[in-house]
């Protein structure tokens, strides 16, 4: 058996509605269509009643959610692209995440966000919003970059008393696979270490993690070893980790598909500054994407995110320094 | 327009009519009473942000509350204090509320208008106006998930509310899932400052309804006895499984927007014309006419409630403010997933 | 309903009616024969990301521009093929964005449906459904500001699209304004794959009409002098300040949501119904009905039209790709205040 | 002569409305009434038909400005509240953001954001976001700490050809008072050295530089001598201000009223700690609010956020490192 990225989601909720009543899944299209990705397909059959097409309305699917939440329910919201989230904005960051804080109430949903670039995809089907929502307090935002995590996390993330920002990587949906679901994982709030080494540190996550690795594997061709730590979740991060890596190697690049302003890569390097300082050898380097729109044409859009290229020299360059 | 009737509305309740409409009356007097004390505490300095009043709107607010059963879910707005007290809320709750008490709901950390109590089913309003609209739909969802029928969910809207995107996939959303919604939008005919003209295009928020596919109402506004009879009717066609209800009734805010403001905007013909009408004093007057009370009781009752209202500030304003220092700042439930961030302490 | 007069509407355009009819046929069949080269080449994996077609709504589309003047401005949405045509759009522009040429209006950056050009008055959409009407109010704004008059701005939305906030806000803040606006609903009975059940209770869209205070029409969207008829008149009516116009327009889409979706879940009932006419047939046959074209000229025109589609093929294939290395990678047109943000160069 | 902050804000709007016809001022209760800070007063008298009521719609308000703007005006938007922006979020971010790249059209709109806590403002009136904002490309951010910048960057940024989200600080609109109006003014971009010290550098913006000064005088009395630096522009950022200013010093201490997760603090350290690694004697600190929404009770609010006091405290810690 082999198992997609995007399999592995679509499993993660037949589970989540399997073991528990109070799950329902509700969005565009996640009805007997199954979903623009085919995300949902075969839940509507399998669960008549507690999956079904929503309005193109994403602030009143959040506020749905939020309602039902508070109630007893644990709803995971699909939309149909993570940029859409913008129209939901409000009731994700202001209704959601400050629910608990404000009233004591629980408020446990998931918002599944398909996430970030492929090709052609252009300036609003290609978003990385995690950082953006990570600012938010009351959220908890992931982002799994490997078939196991997108199964094991999202099983996790429904069963949390809070909201989850689910960041699923579109560019992983099909391009990922595994032999099996993981029976075992690693939960939300730890970091992996997904490959050891000794040189430097490449911290990242989401699709960015595979040009991690394949960075270090170009490097260990030229006899160097790369350390790579998959965050997997963005908020909470798990300085531990990053620094104990940092500690080993004493170089830090942190890598992101996102904007180069702000966002993951900044926290990652502001925490490795702050607190460990002293771990470093050299100087942090941190990697993103062009400040610009994500562009439609794949050979624009190649060179606007990072690459295993663009990280192996920015890596070159921090393993010389 | 969906016929109304008065004894039906009351045979349904098991009560009688003379005693739904003073029940709601009382909830009225109490909440102008209340809110005259918040004013001078207002003005003595005593309450931190804003107060926002419901003058004018008793009536409608009110009877919207008494219209509901318990198990109903109610998401009031700022102007909403005779339905907060028709729906049970202790006077005591809202001081705190106002005054920052840690003892009160929202525990010190919320303020004012935006105070609630989930687990009653009494929702607390966050400021972005129409956000509360899909989340009493989330509650009727779950609900009907979970095979409890009969449930209806109240909320009220202002006029200059209904411009805004919520209103609109709040209320379709409701009409799509044919959810026992009732939506009460409460024309006071300005938002702040903006009159309608500036808000909206239609003759009459009603007109709304049939571009939604539910039911619509219009309503006098000042008037209690029309409030409870319509709304009376709304909630039971909403509770019989007849889909959302939109009721748009007209009055005007006989306060400022908050005590900040002197309302120095509002027209005068407005003022002077049937819908500046005080819904108190209208319904004083009914009750007294039709001799269901007469001014001793009503000076009594004033009194009591005067009385219980100045007893409740007397215990909040003994209550303790909060501790920063021993205050919980964990936004999550999920505790084990709270980082410390511990470079923000100092 | 607001009556409409054939003779009226072609006067007004100082054209005769057989022309304006046979002018809207030939950007709908401008439209089919490309977007036919469209899914060939989408198939024949020529194109990156998606292929959105018109297919079925090309009558509805070409009429609303061909209703249109000089100096208007026009915010297609993804079916609206005909209407880009018919608005003046080089099919060779059209071509350059799905292929991303670098010579084409979007210059690669953005591509497929994402194009215009606005200082034609042809705004590019953006994705996020219903977020074009307040752009185009605000060009009518702007007009206005100037004292521009007799400006029409037009724009189309979908069944799924009324279900926004954006849609609502946006057709609200128009009738506030009183703006020159031509909204037109193109209710194809699926938004994906969603059924219009699970988007809108009312019985029919148009009845959203008077809860905004505008105009409001119904129009059979497989018809192309219906078309021309009813938009010209709305459009005429924007244009002499009678405010906006909804006009809703009932067909079926002929085709998947984009060329990747086989749309298996469309009804077969709704296929073998009026809705499910192919308007560019019913349109010929009416041509031919009437004596306005033969088979002959019909079939001179097609393969007139597939020549030059293949001629701009040819051309935009022969363009360069784009160049990432020399690309102009600054977002602001404030260029003293980009930044370099070296680090991400690698 | 003496000019409140909120004043400032008021006669470059004059200024602006009266030297250039193309701009307009569209907001809720932003004509007759004034705004409900009082921002706007007197010009809906003084400019008919170019200042005026909208409906309580945001997502339509900044639409309709890019539409205007694209056309050829140069409109500012009000946000009755910067919270309030979240639910034009996808217009500003998606919109106006992304406009200028896509078609080389210009989009000059000004969104003024109320910004920032008060005491009794609660969760939702007190937001700080132009860490959100600057995050997105395209958009220009700024954060005016002065009676001064708030004027001359309002009237720079009505002038810009971009969309500037114009993040004006409330707590600071009746606090602040300044003589006169500038006649002369740094241009946006380019911080401002508000103090000169040796021993560390105080980086800050918005409210906080007050807070700044306030430590900086305090530790002054403790014969510490403390830069500040008041960011002015949060994006783009002036990071030569801020190296320069590293470099002299050796301590960089960043505090923002936001949120700690990224931000402008996260950035404004890793540029520093990327850039300027070798130019710190002591690892940087960071200062921010905590990580829940913004408390309504003043006791609650006012260590919520930093205040001089925590950022002294921060800086003798940091001074004795
Ligand atoms: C989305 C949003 N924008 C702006 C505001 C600021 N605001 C608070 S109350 C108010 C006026 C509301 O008017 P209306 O809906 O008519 O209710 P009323 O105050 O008259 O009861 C405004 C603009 C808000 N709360 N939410
Ligand atoms: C706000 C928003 N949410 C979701 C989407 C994704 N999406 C693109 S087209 C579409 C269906 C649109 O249906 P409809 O409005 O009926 O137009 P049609 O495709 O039928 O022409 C959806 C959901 C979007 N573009 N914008
Ligand atoms: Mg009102
Ligand atoms: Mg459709």
């Amino acid at each position: 058996m082999s198992i997609t990225y995007l399999e592995a989601i679509r499993e993660a909720q037949a589970k989540a509605l399997a073991d528990d009543s109070r799950v329902f899944i509700y969005g565009q299209d996640v009805g007997p269509f199954g979903g623009a990705f085919k995300a949902t397909k075969n839940l509507a059959k399998e669960f008549p009643e507690r999956v079904w097409d929503s309005p193109i309305s994403e602030d009143a699917m959040v506020g749905m959610a939020v309602g039902a939440a508070i109630d007893g329910m644990r709803p995971i919201i699909e939309m149909q692209f993570a940029d859409f989230s913008t129209v939901g904005f409000n009731q994700i960051v202001n209704q959601a995440g400050a629910f608990y804080w404000r009233t004591g109430v629980r408020c446990p949903i998931t918002i599944r966000l398909p996430s970030g670039g492929t090709p052609g995809s252009g300036p609003f089907h290609s978003q990385c919003m995690e950082g953006v929502y990570a600012y938010y307090p009351g959220l908890v935002v992931v982002t799994p970059a490997t078939v196991e995590d997108a199964y094991s996390m999202l099983v996790e993330s429904v069963a949390l008393d809070d909201p989850v920002i689910f960041c699923e990587h579109k560019y992983l949906y099909y391009h990922l696979k595994a032999d099996a679901l993981p029976s075992e994982a690693l939960p939300i709030g730890k970091a992996r270490l997904t490959r050891a080494g000794r040189d430097m540190t490449i911290v990242s996550y989401g699709a960015m993690v595979h040009e991690a690795i394949a960075t270090a594997e170009t490097l260990q061709g030229e006899g160097w070893e790369i350390e790579v730590v998959d965050l997997r979740s963005v908020k909470p991060l798990d300085t531990d980790a990053v620094m104990a890596s940092v500690a080993r190697t004493g170089k830090l690049l942190c890598a992101g598909e996102a904007w180069p302003w702000g966002g993951v890569t900044a926290e990652v390097i502001t925490r490795v500054a702050t607190e460990g300082f002293a771990l470093l050898d050299a100087p942090p380097v941190r990697l993103n994407a062009k400040d610009t729109p994500v562009p439609y044409h794949p050979k624009l859009w190649s060179v606007h995110r990072p690459t295993s290229e663009t990280m192996a020299a920015a890596a070159r360059n921090l393993l010389r320094s | 327009m969906v016929e109304t009737a008065e004894s039906r509305t009351a045979e349904m309740q098991g009560r009688s009519w003379k005693d739904r409409v003073l029940q709601a009356f009382r909830s009225m007097m109490m909440a102008r009473t209340f809110e005259e004390k918040l004013t001078s505490l207002y003005r003595g300095g005593k309450i931190q942000g804003g107060v926002y009043l419901g003058r004018g709107q008793e009536a409608l607010s009110a009877a919207l509350a008494h219209s509901l059963r318990d198990g109903d879910v109610f998401a009031p707005l700022i102007r909403d204090t005779g339905g907060r007290i028709g729906f049970g809320e202790d006077v005591k709750d809202a001081l705190r509320t106002y005054l920052g008490s840690p003892l009160g709901p929202m525990r010190a950390r919320d303020g004012n208008v935006h105070r609630g109590n989930p687990k009653r089913g009494y929702l607390p309003m966050m400021s972005h106006l129409g956000s509360m609209i899909p989340v009493v739909n989330g509650v009727l969802v779950a609900r009907r998930m979970r095979g409890i029928n009969g449930t209806v969910g109240a909320t009220t809207i202002g006029d200059g509310g209904t411009s805004t995107g919520a209103f609109h996939e709040g209320l379709n959303q409701a009409a799509v899932e044919k959810l026992p919604l009732v939506l009460v939008v409460v024309n006071n005919q300005y938002a702040y400052s903006t009159p309608t003209s500036r808000q909206f295009a239609c003759a009459d928020l009603v007109d709304k309804a049939v571009g939604y596919g539910v039911d619509g109402r219009s309503l006098d506004g000042t008037n209690l006895e029309k409030c409870l009879e319509v709304l009376g009717d709304a909630t039971e066609r909403a509770r019989e499984g007849h889909g959302p209800q939109l009721v748009v009734a007209s009055l005007l805010r006989l306060c400022g927007h908050g005590e900040h403001d002197d309302a120095h905007y509002v027209d005068p013909q407005l003022k002077a014309s049937p819908l500046g009408r005080d819904c108190l004093e209208v319904a004083e007057s009914a009750l007294l006419e039709k001799g269901w009370s007469d001014a001793v009781s009503l000076e009594r009752w004033r009194e009591e409630m005067r009385e219980h209202v100045e007893s409740a500030i007397a215990t909040v304003q003994r209550e303790p403010s909060p501790d920063p220092y021993r205050e919980d700042w964990t936004a999550l439930a999920s505790r084990h997933l709270c980082e410390p961030y511990s470079e923000s302490e100092g």
